[in-house]
């Protein structure tokens, strides 16, 4: 098919390349260079899309990142898909599938359309006023049921993405001394500046190529040349240091403290079509000595009645898509500006043979240098006057113009002007997004009928338009004096190259066109996307809605996802003068990062699966896996929970291994526990102050269970403490608290007592752990061992010793997790696997077993040993949970002491941890559940506590539970209840130990 | 006297980097001695001087012949030494610590032209000559965990990490690699 | 005019010419019964109810922006009431009952939405903090059960159960009464509601100073628009509450963070309920216009700067991206923060202060936006009567002298 | 992400490097069992929470490890001064003054 609308030229085009591409289930061919709009609008594809609300059709208004119209779904070069594109920064590559959105059936045909219709009905707002439902019915059900998905039917705009992301998304970390953002005439000038006096620049754009308008740019030259071909040999230039980073397709997108800034770098789809390999995005994160913002200005549109029929276009967009794509954007052409840069798009696109007929100005004092090139041209200049309405179907047919007087006052006279393309321009709007992220103020300046940026010492230094630096020589001269004053260079002679360029005037108009009759007749847009009309802003502040916060978010102008680039200021101006207020006496909406949509994936990152978080495995963990083990997280860790026999579930597993254990020996890997080597001559001090335990008469070689609380009283962590030397103890955490205790030892010690002489390092990972317990323990381990007497009278419970095991140095704590006789080896951790292999084979001989943590958990709920954060949850104290006999007699402060005397830490009452015996022994309880002191209490009855594990015990024959209740010690013997879904199950208070009572076994 | 004797078997960290050796390489280093010294300055001094070494300045290594000692905070030093030499004495009753961690870390070489590249996909620290020189240490962050980075030359580290966390440092390193090879090639 | 179809489709042949402003833009007063310092969901809530169900109509909303500007209008709008304590339950409880009539008491469309909000476990440790709470809940007669990961996965399609994620779904809960509402309506609703009953609110009017008499008792407060005296004040100024406080010389138990919520460009329905996991922190809904609403964490750091750190918001879409595949193709839209009051119990602070005269509701945090109409209802009684309303009771101040702590964080993790 | 100065490396580096510690220069009593309970609470959880400079502890806690203390700004998170733990709170009035100087 032949592209009708496309003409020579096209500076991004590579006329060689042809790339097929499908819109809508139709086949298109455009080049290589091509961004989806430019591509179809060669075809003179002119419609888009529907609009949000009232599904208008739509075309293309702008060429860049501030579409509001032309969104579509497309699938990338590896088959993902995304909604809500803008088809100007599409870039084409051989095999891109795109579609329209919003629309049902068809782009054409469109059933939403309707709701053009009921468009009196849907005006701002309206939902809060209705589809409340009759209340007599229950209001709530019928919006629920009826109202509510029929509103989310209808909006939304693209499809979502239903099918994993098949992409990758890289990261950089980036400094330098100066980041420009914006690769236009100011940006290549502060550019060249900076990269001259030898500092490190980063440059990015969010365009596939830098040059910014100078691409667009039809009249103006530098040095006797094409702007264009200027900026081509800075970029030249720029390429060839190896002190500047150049960064197209980079979106800044925010702007964050300390002048640290998010890009986000597209990959070129043809490049990933070649490579799937590729990335799909790279994320940036620079912090940046300084920051030169040159991110230029946004053209606004003009509102009037019927301002979005496809074939309304920006005109700076028109010639943009001339100059770079070769694309007249019509067959008849009429332009409607309200500030001057309209004409030169009128003359070049005359020059490439276009058949512009009408340029209608508001303005009625235009210079003669102006219109004259346009008059001999044929094109007829009428100034002091408007469009007012516009007529068409699924594209443009006419126009209507009326005369406007010099106090704003349309003529009653309309004539209407035939043409299927209207260019319009209402002035340009500066973007100072990036500026205002970095907390920048901006003031009203009357003059440019905008807001503009507000230099702060210090902070980012805007150039170029958007700094209301319009002119090219102007831009060009702001950007190097930026780039000077951000690196402190001293102001220098103005080697600006030699410019010519018209003069204009680019002030425009903000606000509303001048209008006949009811300003609530026909449909004005100011936010296109969302379908914001001025009448609706007009309905805002008639309910009284004035801040334009309020009118913002009443009307959801600003909010689609443009974020308002072509409409904010309209909106904000048509309010003003509604309220017959000044400008900036309403003041702008914030601006926030993304400055355009940014993809989750990005930020993830390498983020997914596996890389979401560490999994983090111990010295023995590959001979569990092998061992067909069953794991769970515990904090990032990954833990054997259980080693299932061929045929056995979780139950049938625990029960065998817990049995085992009891009658001869088990053996679990125990390597996460936390471990902290506590050294100095006060470190018995220390961890007197930490723990509510006493450690200055623990002899060395002796070990003590320690308790440790927060400074308000609560239990966080416990383990077994050795002494090792007189100044040095091997301290054991929970799994999970590790790092959490060892930050807190490191605060006080730093910052509480700095005069105690300690030194604490984290051993977690140095050794790996292996618990040998159960009655052959000794004789499991015996034969391994060198240098430490196993005897019990040599190493009896509770103890600590050095020596070897298979020939590895080793630690060997006495201690007992299950009540039986019990070892805990560590050795190093390259040997963990080996010793542990080691002692299985002697595990083996005793018919041993290798147990997990859900056994282990059952084995010391047997005993009734606590878990931190199962029998405790950060309200707990250490008597609530049977612990008031570990506090060190007659010991002075420690961490948490004082708390513990509160009125409510110290009142009776306290719920207190206890056992449960279920009436019927094969019920396991559910941990969580509630107890209440009657059968079937009714709903609203006050809990008296809950259950905070239950096992079924093999070892006791029958389920057990441990539970906190309200003065749990008391109610020892009597019977509660735990209400279930099912009924109330009934419990027994008993001490919470449910085997060897006495505690003989741990002897051996 | 024990029969069974066991040898070690070294942390797998995973996937080395040999596919993108034109970005850079990544090697596990050989098993080494490692210790944590803490104190004061001059029990540092002390520490180090066991294991003949000087004490390490702010942000930097010393090192002598196969041993070298990093500069991680004001107060503490980790300290590498080949396996095999012989025993190091501490010294009792210094006002420091020393405590062991051979087995804690595993080691890590990452040289190659695009090494620092590779590095400041993931690590926020500003890694280039001027700020980051030859023979500089420090401990920062990899993506997601917590490495010490010594820069042994313009474009070759050694990194070290704790053990459990090595697959994901390396899982990382890999990907940063993977994209530089696709994105340098572009 | 009553908001009603038929009003509306009236209006439809005359423009919508007819509606009244819906609230007035009142001068300040010299004096009234009692003031109300902050128009947030909570103050405008606490003044509609002073006059509608406490017989207290003198009431001015002094609030220094725009009303409903704070976190009322900057949250990710999930209502739930399936809380671990009963003194939480109580509270939150009574809010969700207001929130099935509430469209209708204040004949506004808060578009209260009972989507279910399902709360994920991804660890055994989770399970057991997850049950708990569906068993204390069951207790007190409020709705939350527990779901397989199969069930999850039916309630929830594009949710990711796959036992290979790094943190796997293994079950949830859902409370089906659960759900959102739509934060600026509710805002509005109760503020045209209040301005009926007489309630004068008052916009662009900071609150500097707290004046008191010569017995202490506060006899009204300074402003940016001059001075306005009365007996009774409430603050509800979430994330300034220590700031306005301080006013009265009185120190709060808080600190002001800056929590990030972001939404998605809209698309449509594709995520039929809430869910929310505290394991990998990330909270996520749709929203009637089809933005997937997403609420991140806090900075780690004092702020009062309504924008929050990249890295923060990064690894909240990271979360998402992994719970939710096909997400990861999404893209964010806008990035915003709110300054939320935290207490070191996570529940918030409602009734008395040391001051004669001066109360205090505050310390919502993260999750007050539920709480909006039970809030209010409960502060108001507290004002007008001067006692602590029973509900509010036991989130006085004095817990944290005595310790009788409500720690929800402590069970929770953290509370959305 | 901020960029923080740590006085121990003396160097700028970047807020995930390090963890805050919330207000600074809370002392913690000397003797608690000799305050009352509204004391004690006090200690434990009143802050300023100013809207405005802010002395505040953070912790290189993946660098260099040493507790520290800054002055920050709340509202707009311009840092004023880092300095070390158990150095007195300074005089951030007169710090102000003399930057405007
Ligand atoms: C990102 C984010 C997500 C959240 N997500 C949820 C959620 O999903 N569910 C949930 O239940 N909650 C959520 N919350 C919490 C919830 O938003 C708040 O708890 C709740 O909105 C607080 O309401 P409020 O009326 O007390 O405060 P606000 O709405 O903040 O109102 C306080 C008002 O006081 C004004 N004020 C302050 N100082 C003065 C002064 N000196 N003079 C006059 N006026 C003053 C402020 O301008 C403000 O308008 C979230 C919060 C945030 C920030
Ligand atoms: N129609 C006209 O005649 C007209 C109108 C206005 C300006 N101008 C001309 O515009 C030029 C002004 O130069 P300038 O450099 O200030 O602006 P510019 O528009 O030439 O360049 C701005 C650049 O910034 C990029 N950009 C914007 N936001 C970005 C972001 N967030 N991240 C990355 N890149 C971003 C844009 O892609 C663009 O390339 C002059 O040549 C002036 O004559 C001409
Ligand atoms: C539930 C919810 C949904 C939102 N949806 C949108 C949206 O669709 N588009 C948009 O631009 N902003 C949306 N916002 C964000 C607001 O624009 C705004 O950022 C937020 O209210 C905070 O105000 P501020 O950015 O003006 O400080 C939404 C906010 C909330 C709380
Ligand atoms: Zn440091």
């Amino acid at each position: 098919m032949s592209a009708s609308y496309r003409i020579s030229g096209g500076s991004a085009l590579k006329r060689e390349r042809t790339v097929r591409f499908r819109f809508d289930g139709r086949d298109y061919v455009g080049h290589q260079g091509d961004t989806l709009a430019s591509a179809l609008l060669a075809n003179g594809v002119g419609l888009f899309g529907r609009s949000f609300k009232y599904h208008r059709p739509r075309g293309i208004v702008s060429a860049g990142a501030e579409e509001p119209n032309a969104l579509v779904g497309a699938f990338g070069p590896t088959g993902g898909f995304t909604p809500n594109l803008r088809a100007t920064q599409v870039e084409l590559f051989d095999g891109l599938v795109a579609e329209s959105q919003n629309r049902w059936p068809s782009l054409d045909f469109d059933v939403g359309a309707i709701n053009n219709w009921l468009s009196p009905l849907f005006m701002a707002g309206f939902y809060y006023k209705t589809f409340m439902g009759p209340k007599a019915a229950g209001g709530n059900w019928v919006w629920r049921q009826l109202f509510e998905p029929a509103i989310r039917a209808a909006a939304g705009l693209g499809s979502p993405p239903t099918e994993p992301d098949p992409d990758r998304y890289a990261s950089m970390f980036a400094y330098c001394d100066l980041l420009v953002i914006g690769g236009g005439a100011a940006g290549l000038a502060a550019a060249e500046t900076a990269a001259n006096s030898g500092a490190q620049v980063i440059l990015c754009d969010e365009q596939a190529e830098f040059g910014g308008w100078l691409l667009s740019e039809a009249q103006a030259e530098i040095e006797g040349r094409a702007a264009r071909d200027w900026a081509a040999d800075v970029v030249a230039r720029l390429r060839g240091r190896d002190n500047v980073q150049l960064l197209t397709r980079t979106q800044a997108f925010g702007y964050f403290p300390h002048d640290f800034v998010g890009l986000c770098e597209t990959i070129e789809d043809a490049a990933r079509c070649r490579n799937p390999a590729l990335p799909r995005e790279r994320l940036w994160q620079v912090r940046a000595g300084r920051v030169v913002v040159a991110t230029g200005a946004i053209e606004r549109p003009l509102v009037f009645v019927d301002n979005d029929r496809p074939g309304i276009m920006l005109a700076g967009a028109a010639q943009t898509y001339l100059q770079r794509w070769g694309v007249m954007p019509g067959r008849r052409i009429v332009l409607f500006t309200a500030c001057d840069s309209a004409y030169p798009t009128a003359l070049a696109l005359a020059e490439a043979g276009g058949n512009v007929v009408e340029l209608i100005d508001l303005r009625s004092n235009v210079a003669e240098a102006l219109s004259a090139p346009l008059r001999a041209r044929n094109i007829a200049v009428s100034v002091g006057a408007a469009v007012t309405g516009s007529r068409g179907g699924l594209r443009l047919n006419s126009v209507e113009i009326r005369s406007v007087d010099r106090n704003g006052q349309t003529g009653a006279m309309a004539r209407q002007l035939a043409c299927d393309t209207l260019l319009m321009s209402g002035g340009w709007t500066p973007s100072v997004h990036l500026h205002s992220q970095a907390r920048g103020k901006v003031a009203w300046s009357e003059e440019a009928k905008a807001f503009l940026p507000v230099a702060r010492a210090g902070g980012p230094i805007s150039a170029g338009a958007c700094a209301g630096k319009f002119g090219l020589r102007a831009a060009i001269r702001s950007g190097a004096d930026a780039a000077l004053a951000a690196l402190g260079a001293p102001p220098t002679v103005d080697v600006t190259p030699a410019v010519a360029e018209p003069a204009l005037d680019l002030t425009g108009m903000v606000g509303r066109v001048p209008f006949a009759g009811d300003p609530r007749r026909g449909k004005a847009f100011v936010d296109f996307q969302n379908d914001v009309s001025a009448r609706d802003l007009l309905l805002a502040n008639q309910e009284g809605m004035v801040s334009i916060e309020h009118v913002k978010r009443f009307t959801t102008t600003g909010m689609a996802t443009d974020q308002g680039k072509t409409s904010n200021l309209n909106a904000l101006a048509i309010v003003a003068s509604n309220l017959g207020k000044p400008v900036p006496a309403v003041g702008l909406t914030t601006f926030r990062m993304p400055y355009t949509p940014v993809s989750f994936g990005s930020f993830a990152g390498i983020g997914r699966g596996d890389q979401f978080d560490p999994i983090r495995r111990t010295p023995i963990d590959g001979w569990a896996q092998a061992q067909g083990a069953v794991f769970e997280d515990v904090g990032t860790w990954k833990r054997a929970r259980y080693f299932p026999k061929p045929g056995e579930d979780m139950h049938q597993a625990v029960a065998r291994e817990c049995r085992t254990v009891r009658q001869s020996v088990g053996m679990l890997d125990a390597s996460t526990l936390g471990k902290i080597e506590v050294v100095g001559p006060d470190a018995a001090e220390f961890l007197e102050r930490m723990y509510v335990n006493s450690w200055r008469k623990l002899a060395p070689g002796r070990c003590r269970y320690g308790i440790m609380l927060n400074e308000a009283g609560y239990v966080i962590d416990d383990g077994v403490i050795a002494r090792v030397a007189p100044d040095r103890f091997h301290v054991t955490t929970t799994t999970g608290g590790a790092p959490r205790v060892l930050h807190m030892m490191e605060d006080y010690l730093q910052t509480e007592w700095p005069d105690l002489k300690v030194w604490l390092t984290s051993t977690t990972e140095q050794w790996a752990v292996i618990a040998v317990q159960g009655p052959k323990a000794r004789e499991v381990l015996a034969p391994l061992i060198e240098g430490v007497d196993l005897a019990p009278k040599a190493l009896s419970h509770m103890a600590y010793a050095e020596g070897r095991i298979c020939g590895v140095k080793m630690k060997l704590f006495r201690v007992s997790f299950t009540g039986e006789l019990g070892y805990e080896v560590n050795v190093p951790a390259d040997y963990g696997r080996a010793v542990w292999e080691a002692i299985w084979e002697q595990v083996e001989k005793y018919g041993g077993c290798a147990y997990g943590t859900e056994s282990l958990h059952v084995l010391r709920a047997e005993k009734g040993f606590i878990i931190v954060g199962q029998e405790t949850d950060g309200t707990v104290t250490p008597d609530d949970v049977g612990l008031s006999w570990a506090f060190g007699k007659g010991k002075g402060d420690f961490v948490g002491k004082r708390s513990l005397s509160r009125t409510d830490l110290a009142a009776a009452g306290r719920p207190q941890m206890v056992g449960l015996l279920t009436d019927n022994p094969a019920i396991v309880l559910e941990e969580g559940a509630q107890i209440v002191a009657m059968v079937n209490a009714p709903i609203g009855t006050e809990a008296l506590g809950h259950v905070t594990s239950a096992y079924y015990s093999s070892n006791a024959g029958r389920s057990i539970a441990l539970a906190l209740v309200a003065d749990g010690r008391n109610r020892l013997g009597t019977k509660l209840h735990v209400p279930m879904p099912g009924g109330s199950v009934s419990v027994t208070l008993v001490e919470p130990v449910f085997v060897d009572p006495k505690g003989e076994r741990v002897n051996g | 006297m024990v029969e069974r004797r066991v040898e070690p078997s070294t942390a797998t960290v995973g996937l080395m980097l040999p596919a993108f050796a034109d970005v850079a390489a990544l090697t596990q280093t050989e098993r080494a001695e490692r210790w944590t010294l803490r104190g004061p300055d001059a029990a540092l001094d002390g520490l180090c001087a066991a294991l003949g070494l000087a004490r390490p300045q702010r942000l930097r290594a010393t090192v002598a012949g196969s041993r070298a000692a990093f500069w991680l905070g004001p107060d503490e030093i980790l300290a590498l030494a080949e396996l095999g030499a012989a025993p190091v004495d501490f010294g009792a009753g210094s006002d420091g610590a020393a405590v062991e961690v051979g087995d804690k870390f595993v080691g890590l070489d990452l040289a190659g032209r695009r090494a620092d590249a590779v590095l400041a996909s993931h690590c926020p620290q500003n890694l280039s000559l001027a700020a980051f020189p030859v023979g500089k240490v420090s401990r920062t962050l990899y993506a997601k965990v917590e490495i010490v980075l010594w820069r042994r030359g313009a474009s070759s580290f050694r990194i070290e990490v704790v053990r459990s966390f090595a697959p994901y440092l390396v899982a990382a390193l890999t990907a940063a690699a993977e994209d530089l090879a696709a994105l340098d090639r572009r | 005019m009553r908001y009603h179809i038929g009003n509306l489709l009236r209006g439809s042949l005359s423009g919508q010419t007819g509606w009244p402003a819906q609230w007035r833009d009142p001068a300040p007063k010299p004096s009234y019964e009692a003031i109300v310092v902050g128009a947030g969901g909570h103050g405008l809530a606490t003044a509609y109810y002073l006059a509608s169900r406490y017989g207290v109509n003198r009431v001015a909303v002094l609030e220094k922006g725009w009303l409903g500007g704070g976190n009322t209008g900057r949250n990710t709008t999930i209502v739930r009431s399936n809380y671990l304590w009963q003194e939480s339950q109580g509270i939150y409880e009574h809010a969700m009952k207001l929130w099935q009539d509430l469209s209708h008491e204040l004949n506004y469309n808060v578009m209260y939405s009972a989507r279910g909000v399902l709360t994920l476990a991804h660890s055994v440790h989770d399970i057991q903090i997850v049950k708990r709470h569906v068993h204390a809940n069951r207790l007190s007669g409020i709705d939350n059960e527990w779901l397989t990961p199969a069930q999850t996965k039916e309630f929830c399609p594009p949710l990711n159960i796959s036992p290979s994620l790094r943190y796997p779904v293994l079950g949830a809960s859902l409370q089906r009464r659960g759900g959102t509402a739509r934060h600026d309506a509710v805002a509005w609703g109760f503020a045209r509601a209040a301005d009926r009953l007489g309630v004068d609110i008052i916009q662009n009017c900071e609150v500097t100073a707290i004046r008191r008499g010569p017995d202490g008792a506060v006899t009204g407060v300074e402003t940016t628009r001059g001075a306005i005296a009365a007996p009774k004040i409430g603050v509800v100024a979430a994330g300034h509450t220590s700031h306005v406080m301080a006013m009265a010389d009185v120190r709060m138990p808080l600190e002001s963070y800056t929590l990030q919520a972001l939404v998605s460009e809209p698309v449509k329905p594709v995520l039929p309920c809430v869910v929310m996991s505290n394991g990998v922190h990330a909270y996520i809904s749709q929203s009637d216009k089809g933005e997937l609403v997403i609420g991140s964490g806090t900075d780690q750091y004092l702020s009062y700067a309504q924008t929050g750190a990249l890295h923060i918001s990064t690894h909240t879409l990271e979360a998402i991206s992994d719970l939710f595949p096909a997400f990861r193709r999404m893209r964010m839209l806008r990035n915003w923060g709110g300054i939320v009051d935290v207490t070191v119990d996570r529940s918030p602070i409602v009734g008395l202060t040391p001051v004669p005269g001066l109360f205090v509701n505050c310390g919502w945090g993260t999750g007050g936006f539920k709480a909006t109409p039970g809030s209010g209802e409960v502060f108001a009684a507290t004002i007008a009567k001067g006692v602590p309303h029973p509900i509010a009771a036991p989130f006085s101040m004095e817990r944290f002298r005595t310790g009788r702590l409500i720690d929800e964080a402590a069970a929770a993790g953290v509370a959305h | 992400m901020l960029n923080i100065r740590c006085p121990y490396c003396e160097e700028d580096r970047p807020e995930i490097e390090f963890r805050n510690a919330g207000e600074a220069h809370i002392a913690r009593p000397d003797e608690p069992d000799r305050v009352d309970d509204r004391q004690w609470a006090d200690f434990l959880y009143t802050r300023d929470n100013p809207k405005g400079w802010h002395a505040e502890r953070w912790r290189h806690v993946h660098g260099c490890g040493r507790f520290f203390n800054a002055v920050r700004h709340s509202v707009d998170d311009r840092i004023l001064l880092t300095y070390k733990a158990g150095e007195p709170k300074p005089d951030i009035e007169r710090m102000l003054r003399e930057r405007e100087a």
